[in-house]
């Protein structure tokens, strides 16, 4: 989700840093990502204290939460993922995208589910583009799952619409 | 086109554009994603990829490749560049081009995995033995990896002698847009110090042995002759909002582009900062610190290590222009907010020193 | 009963080889999240663990106690 | 009821940081319930590699050295020559023992050293993301070897027991597995049966292990343990390949 | 009369450095008189190593680099796959193939490079004066193992071929020596037959020559070449370890 | 009572009788007379010695026997140094003892087996990976070696770090008087952080790799505090004529000698010549210098290589003072009546410049 | 005569090889030092030297050239 | 012999050095070694225009002759040491040291012979010093020949004695 999301600012021209989690040499745990996306130059990809974060299962949230700026938002699975431990000072995005996916029918979605919504309520890159431009974002490879996505994201757009 | 790609990835892309054909390495975190890519990307544009046993074989393999006539490179991180000493050693003696790609990481011994700046003076000083030095690149963006790539490989041949580049973990395991269309291969000039077989000429030979003291001495003279003609030709570096500054970070690589977060920062307080940042480590930009040093009087040193680069600055400016230092070693990524604290604080002090 | 286990839950990982060869299949995989993230197996009342530790001997995780026997 | 099974003494209370299912986990445990049996923890000095086993010094209450990657025959003569009477046990990969390692490993066993080495050959550099090791079986698909493992370009799985017998050094070399229970059990009794030749001084020893790497072999634990039996015990038959009179 | 026997066309005029007695000159010369019988002069690329052969260079009129010691297999290795038409041959002693190239000698030949090493075993450090090597026989006195060679201590004398003989890579192994005529002209067709092996792709080849070293020995010329015959080739059994198809 | 004894015979005996009971090493000229030595002396007074199959298998012995308790030492030669480079991390980085002698060649590469000085850089700059030094002592005499080698088990011991002995070709081979009547056996103090099977005490573990960057940083400086006190402790060093001198030659180990001589015959002639001797070259004697320079101000710096040492003397002059420099690598021993020539020359004009 | 050789003797280093397996010992080892400082190998006329190269195969300084036969 | 002068010298309680030929890794060639005697400490164990230089076979002679500072003293085993070419500048010892040495029965004493010449010429150390400690000279090892060495060094030092 994260590559995606960098891929398609990259495409909307803005400068944008894709940092993985680290850890090759530590077995086990969860995997995350940083994105970056500005207008100036990025100086650090990495993130003190990001203004976003997606945390898609409990260990991520539990880790993560605590790095949000205040006033920052934190998009949950809140599928999997229980928020009673929540800071108080921070905005809850609940997102039950593994339900939602089993709906499409395929959990495999739940990313870009979670996708739309972010990139609603975060308004950083443009959900039009997006949806015009998503067989570059994807890229070849994906091509064929164009329609599935773009209504996994749609759906996501959509849940957190009002 | 650009693509989002990480900075292991694009130098191996890079590499291969420039007209390497032989990558030999050994697996190390934080460089794996570039032997991985070229265990893919090498034999598919017809080139040999071999995952040697160890980092020696390597170094070693590259050498032979080298001194076949192909463009060779090798990458690994922290301990496995402690195992290539000898072989840079001996490919500096022999004369044979070379690219050696070391994305730091915490150290000594087997430290971490995080982004570090600790290998500096080991890359500058030749952590190997006898007189040789090695030309040293060091990007500060995944873009910047894949435009020193090929001009690593140019200098390697132009001056037949090895060179390091010096990313570090992040450097290599981010991901930025990056494209390569500026990338040509070289045009394929004869090589007339190789091995092909002696068919048709002369038969030549590749060696460092010379028992003979004079002769090994000219050897040692003709060699620090081309040092000497590098420091003349190569520098390169970049400078940053320096003609108004009061003062002036040195930085180089992930800590240069952290250097100009804080500046942003920085300038929008008012506070008058600029940067140097060597691209060349070795040579390394002296003149234009000493030239600094005309209007600047306060250089801030800032690094990821705790205090190489610095032995640099101090020799560039002999004195003249206070040398202030902030380090992080181990693998800590400084922030630019934290930087721009720091910096502010010395900042403030220099003025009021001045006025008293 | 013969015997019965005691899964510690927050080593658990989910491998199920303990399932997998636990001749008495008295142990099953829930989906119960532990804390890092696997979904962890649980012990099965009355399936009539012999408290063999078969389970015990395969498990990765040293997850796993087994208890045994009569009156001893 | 009376506990059968409990947590090894000479295991701290840390949890592993193994993948689910991985074969390091399990050799773990089997030597820890072997030093308390043999009560080994006051006298065992063991050497850590660089290698997804490189942590077990934060898991075994005993002394531990972590080795640079590949050295851990050349630090565990160091150790054992001046402390003849420990329990001197190197505890390495396969890409540790047999690729960066291969000169250390190859003379320790030639020297007739008294250590034992715990070689875990899971077919792959697990720790760094699972590029192909010297154990990579011919087609396997590692992150260098993306079309599978070519002879021609990248050599043969290399099967180090067999190696090493041919040195006059060596005096138990035994290739067991940890994919099912009882593979599992004969592996503890090898791992005993080595250290009783280093208690006895009759030369090197070594047990290789195979080991799967679910993670990197990019199979779910069940299917690394099926693929251990049938495709990875046929490139390194299990067994005794060496051993003299104990 | 008819010069039936005339200095080699691919050696320079140069005299060899090597003591008086010493196989390296023996085993230059077959060398020569291969290159000048196979016409390889314009084809041939050798590594010279670390050791008392690695002047040939000086000799020979053919391409030559100087490898850094115990690196030659990697090094002939990267030059193979760059220029697979041209024969690439590395030269190298018992300490620089054995000891310090151990690892590099064993993966190149696990490999199945394409290349042949001739392997000068004469069971010291010639160069360095007569230290212990690998192949030095138990109770042989070095200036490193003053009471004769323990394997306690040092270990034992390694047979290379044996070892090499188990890598699936390699392709034919051949143990000779040079200490009287006829093993002599032996010698020389086990060259012609590694090289044609490298020709044909066959994959890693290698000539293991017993060669004497009288100054490190403390021996005359003669006694030295005795010694080859009575004491050496018992501990490193003369002929063919191991030939596949050429 | 004096014998007459080579270099390296000397460095291993003063080694045994300071309490080294292991020597881990791999044949290399011009050291192997040491190597020799230990194979007879180590065992007769009950300690071990292998000869490793390799620099790097005997750097990690060194390491094991160090884990261990025991005092142990390797030795080597320009490549066989560039070797152990990852070794050396290692032991810096767990904070273990260890004694390495390096008796320089030339080089680059292959080189020759005459002294050299050029591997300066490698040993003071720490030739391996990450953050770290090496305590660097260069004895100029057989006699001073005796001395040295005993010195550098105590310091490797106070420090838990590993000593460099920076010796050449000449040194190792030359003979010359020397006596050990002085040598004492260290009094065995209990070490703490050894290795012994965990009997009776918590277990140990002795590692280098810190996965948490902050750890890993505060071990980058723990060590780094080490190194501050190591530079405030054990500067070590000789001057020679300095009171009346009108220019200071810096010059150490072999050229240090040669320098004397030089100066006798300069001082005949009734130039005011005097030398400063750094005997640790890290930590480097910056002091003294700086000291000198308030005096003097001509400093010219005499080595055998094509300029190394010549770093740390303007680093420490810092623009104070005049820096003239004759270096001669490749490994030729240079005359003190060629160095008395060179020197009178810049003497001369140095007058003459301060005339006008 | 059958045949001849000629020895270089600036070459050669007084190893013997050749006389000791010469068949027809039709090489001596001389008093005379050449250049190097080695006592040097000389051919003996009249022993009836065969031409068989044994002394060229063995000589390790290629010291040795052999000619044989009538009028070719 | 060098060995032997170097250490009468230091019993004697002057300075010395002695520098063995180098190039154990270069093989052949003759044996060579450098002996500084002096009162005052010794800068540099290499001679590059020695005093005195001692040949004992001809390859040693052609190539040290020629680094004698003229007006120096050279002595050669002139039992197999072909003279002719010397230079005009130097003056020539000739001591058949093989012959001498074959009189007393052993060629092994031929260094000590010369050694003997060699004291009496040079008188860089006292003979009579050297004879009284021929034991501690020698050490222990050779301690049975002492009787022997007497001999030889007595006979070069008489042979040179007109
Ligand atoms: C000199 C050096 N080179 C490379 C590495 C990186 N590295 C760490 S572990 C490892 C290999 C791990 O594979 P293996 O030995 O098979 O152990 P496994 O993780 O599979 O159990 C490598 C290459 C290193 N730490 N040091
Ligand atoms: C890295 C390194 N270590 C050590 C040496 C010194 N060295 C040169 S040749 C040699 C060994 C020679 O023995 P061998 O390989 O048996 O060849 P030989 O001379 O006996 O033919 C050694 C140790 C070196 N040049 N480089
Ligand atoms: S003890 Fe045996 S029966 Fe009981 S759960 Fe474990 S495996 Fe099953
Ligand atoms: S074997 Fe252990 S880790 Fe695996 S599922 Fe069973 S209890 Fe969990
Ligand atoms: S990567 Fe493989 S070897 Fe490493 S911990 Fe995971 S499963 Fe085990
Ligand atoms: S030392 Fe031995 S190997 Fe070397 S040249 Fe002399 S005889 Fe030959
Ligand atoms: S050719 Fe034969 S017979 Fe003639 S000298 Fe040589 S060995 Fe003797
Ligand atoms: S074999 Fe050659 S070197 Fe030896 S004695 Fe005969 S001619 Fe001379
Ligand atoms: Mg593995
Ligand atoms: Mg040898």
């Amino acid at each position: 989700m994260g590559y995606t999301l960098a891929t398609a600012a990259m495409l909307e021209g803005k400068h944008v840093t894709y940092f993985p989690s680290y850890g090759v040499e530590v077995r086990g745990g969860t995997a995350n990502c940083t994105v970056a996306i500005s207008d100036e130059e990025i100086a650090s990809p990495v993130a003190s204290d990001p203004e976003f974060v997606v945390a898609m299962n409990q260990p991520s949230f539990a880790r993560f939460q605590s790095i949000l700026q205040s006033g920052g938002l934190i998009f949950v699975n809140s599928s999997i993922v229980d928020v009673s431990s929540a800071r108080g000072d921070i905005e809850i995005v609940a997102v039950p995208t593994s339900e939602l996916a089993e709906r499409i029918g395929t959990i495999k979605v739940a990313n870009m589910i979670m996708l739309g919504a972010f990139v609603r309520l975060s308004n950083i890159i443009s959900y039009d583009f997006m949806i015009k431009n998503l067989t570059d974002i994807l890229g070849e490879g994906k091509a064929k799952l164009i329609k599935l996505n773009k209504e996994a994201l749609e759906m996501g757009y959509n849940y957190v619409k009002e | 086109m650009k693509k989002l790609m990480s900075g292991n990835a694009a130098a191996g892309e890079a590499a291969v554009l420039a007209g390497c054909t032989c990558y030999f390495g050994y697996p190390i975190t934080p460089q794996n994603e570039l032997t991985e890519y070229m265990a893919k990307r090498v034999p598919e544009a017809g080139g040999i990829f071999i995952q040697s046993e160890s980092e020696i074989a390597a170094i070693n393999m590259v050498l032979g490749a080298s001194v076949a006539g192909a463009r060779a490179m090798t990458s690994s991180s922290g301990p496995g560049i402690s195992l290539k000493q000898e072989g840079i050693s001996y490919l500096a003696a022999d004369e044979l081009p070379a690219v050696i790609l070391n994305m730091v990481r915490g150290g000594p011994g087997m430290g971490n995995i995080s982004p570090a700046q600790s290998d500096y003076l080991q890359a500058t000083r030749g952590g190997g033995h006898g007189d040789y030095r090695t030309i040293v690149l060091a990007p500060s963006s995944v873009q910047e990896i894949a435009d020193l790539m090929p001009l690593a490989f140019d200098l390697a041949e132009k001056y037949k002698n090895p060179v390091v580049v010096l990313g570090d973990g992040m450097l290599g395991q981010m991901m930025e847009p990056v494209e390569f269309d500026h990338i040509r291969k070289p045009k394929s000039a004869a090589k007339d110090y190789i091995l092909t077989g002696a068919k048709g000429r002369p038969s030549r030979m590749v060696r460092s042995l010379i028992f003979d003291v004079k002769e090994q001495e000219e050897h040692n003279w003709k060699l620090s002759r081309k040092f000497q003609r590098i420091e003349q030709n190569e520098v390169r570096y970049e400078t940053y909002l320096l003609d108004d500054a009061e003062l002036a970070i040195v930085a180089y690589g992930t800590a240069a582009r952290i250097a100009k977060g804080a500046i942003a920062r920085l300038r929008q307080e008012g506070l008058k900062v600029g940067l140097i940042r060597p691209i060349t480590l070795w040579p390394f930009p002296s003149k234009i610190i000493q030239e600094t040093s005309k209007t600047i009087h306060d250089f801030f040193v800032f690094e990821m290590s705790a205090g190489q680069l610095i032995e640099d600055v101090r020799l560039s400016l002999e004195g003249k222009g206070r040398v202030h230092f902030y380090g992080r070693p181990g693998g800590v990524i400084p922030t630019p907010v934290e930087l721009f604290r720091i910096i502010s604080r010395h900042y403030y002090q220099a003025q009021r020193e001045k006025k008293s | 009963m013969k015997g019965y286990i005691e899964i510690d839950q927050e080593r658990c990982k989910g491998c199920s080889f303990c399932i997998e060869y636990c001749p008495k299949k008295a142990i099953v995989l829930t989906d119960k999240l532990n804390l890092k993230g696997y979904y962890v197996a649980a012990y099965q009342e009355g399936n009539g663990c012999t408290g063999c530790a078969v389970c015990a001997v395969i498990c990765p995780e040293v997850a796993i106690e087994v208890y045994r026997g009569g009156t001893t | 009821m009376k506990k059968v099974y409990s947590r090894p003494k000479s295991l701290k209370p840390a949890h592993f940081h193994y993948c689910p299912g991985c074969g390091h986990a399990i050799v773990n445990r089997l030597l820890a319930e072997v030093i308390d049996e043999m009560n080994l923890r006051d006298s065992i000095i063991c050497v850590a590699p660089a290698g997804c086993g490189m942590l077990l010094y934060n898991y075994f209450d005993i002394d531990c050295l972590e080795s640079a990657h590949g050295r851990g025959a050349a630090v565990a003569t160091g150790i054992k020559r001046v402390r003849p009477d420990n329990l001197v046990v190197s505890y390495q990969g396969d890409g540790d023992l047999a690729a960066i390692g291969t000169a250390e490993s190859f003379h320790a066993a030639n020297r007739g050293e008294n250590i034992t080495i715990i070689f875990v050959n899971n077919g792959v550099y697990g720790m760094t993301g699972g590029q192909m090791a010297p154990t990579t079986i011919l087609d396997q698909v590692t992150t260098t070897t993306p079309a599978g493992r070519v002879s021609g370009q990248a050599g043969y799985p290399v099967r180090m027991c067999e190696v090493l017998a041919v040195l006059d050094g060596t005096s138990y070399l035994e290739r067991v597995a940890v994919h099912k229970p009882a593979a599992i059990k004969a592996t503890k009794k090898a791992l005993a049966k080595a250290f009783r030749h280093q208690m006895n001084k009759t030369g090197f020893s070594m047990v290789e292990i195979l080991s799967p790497c679910p993670t990197n072999w990019k199979m779910d634990p069940l299917r690394a343990c099926r693929w251990v039996e049938e495709v990875m015990s046929k490139q390194f038959p299990i067994g005794v390949v060496k051993e003299v009179q104990c």
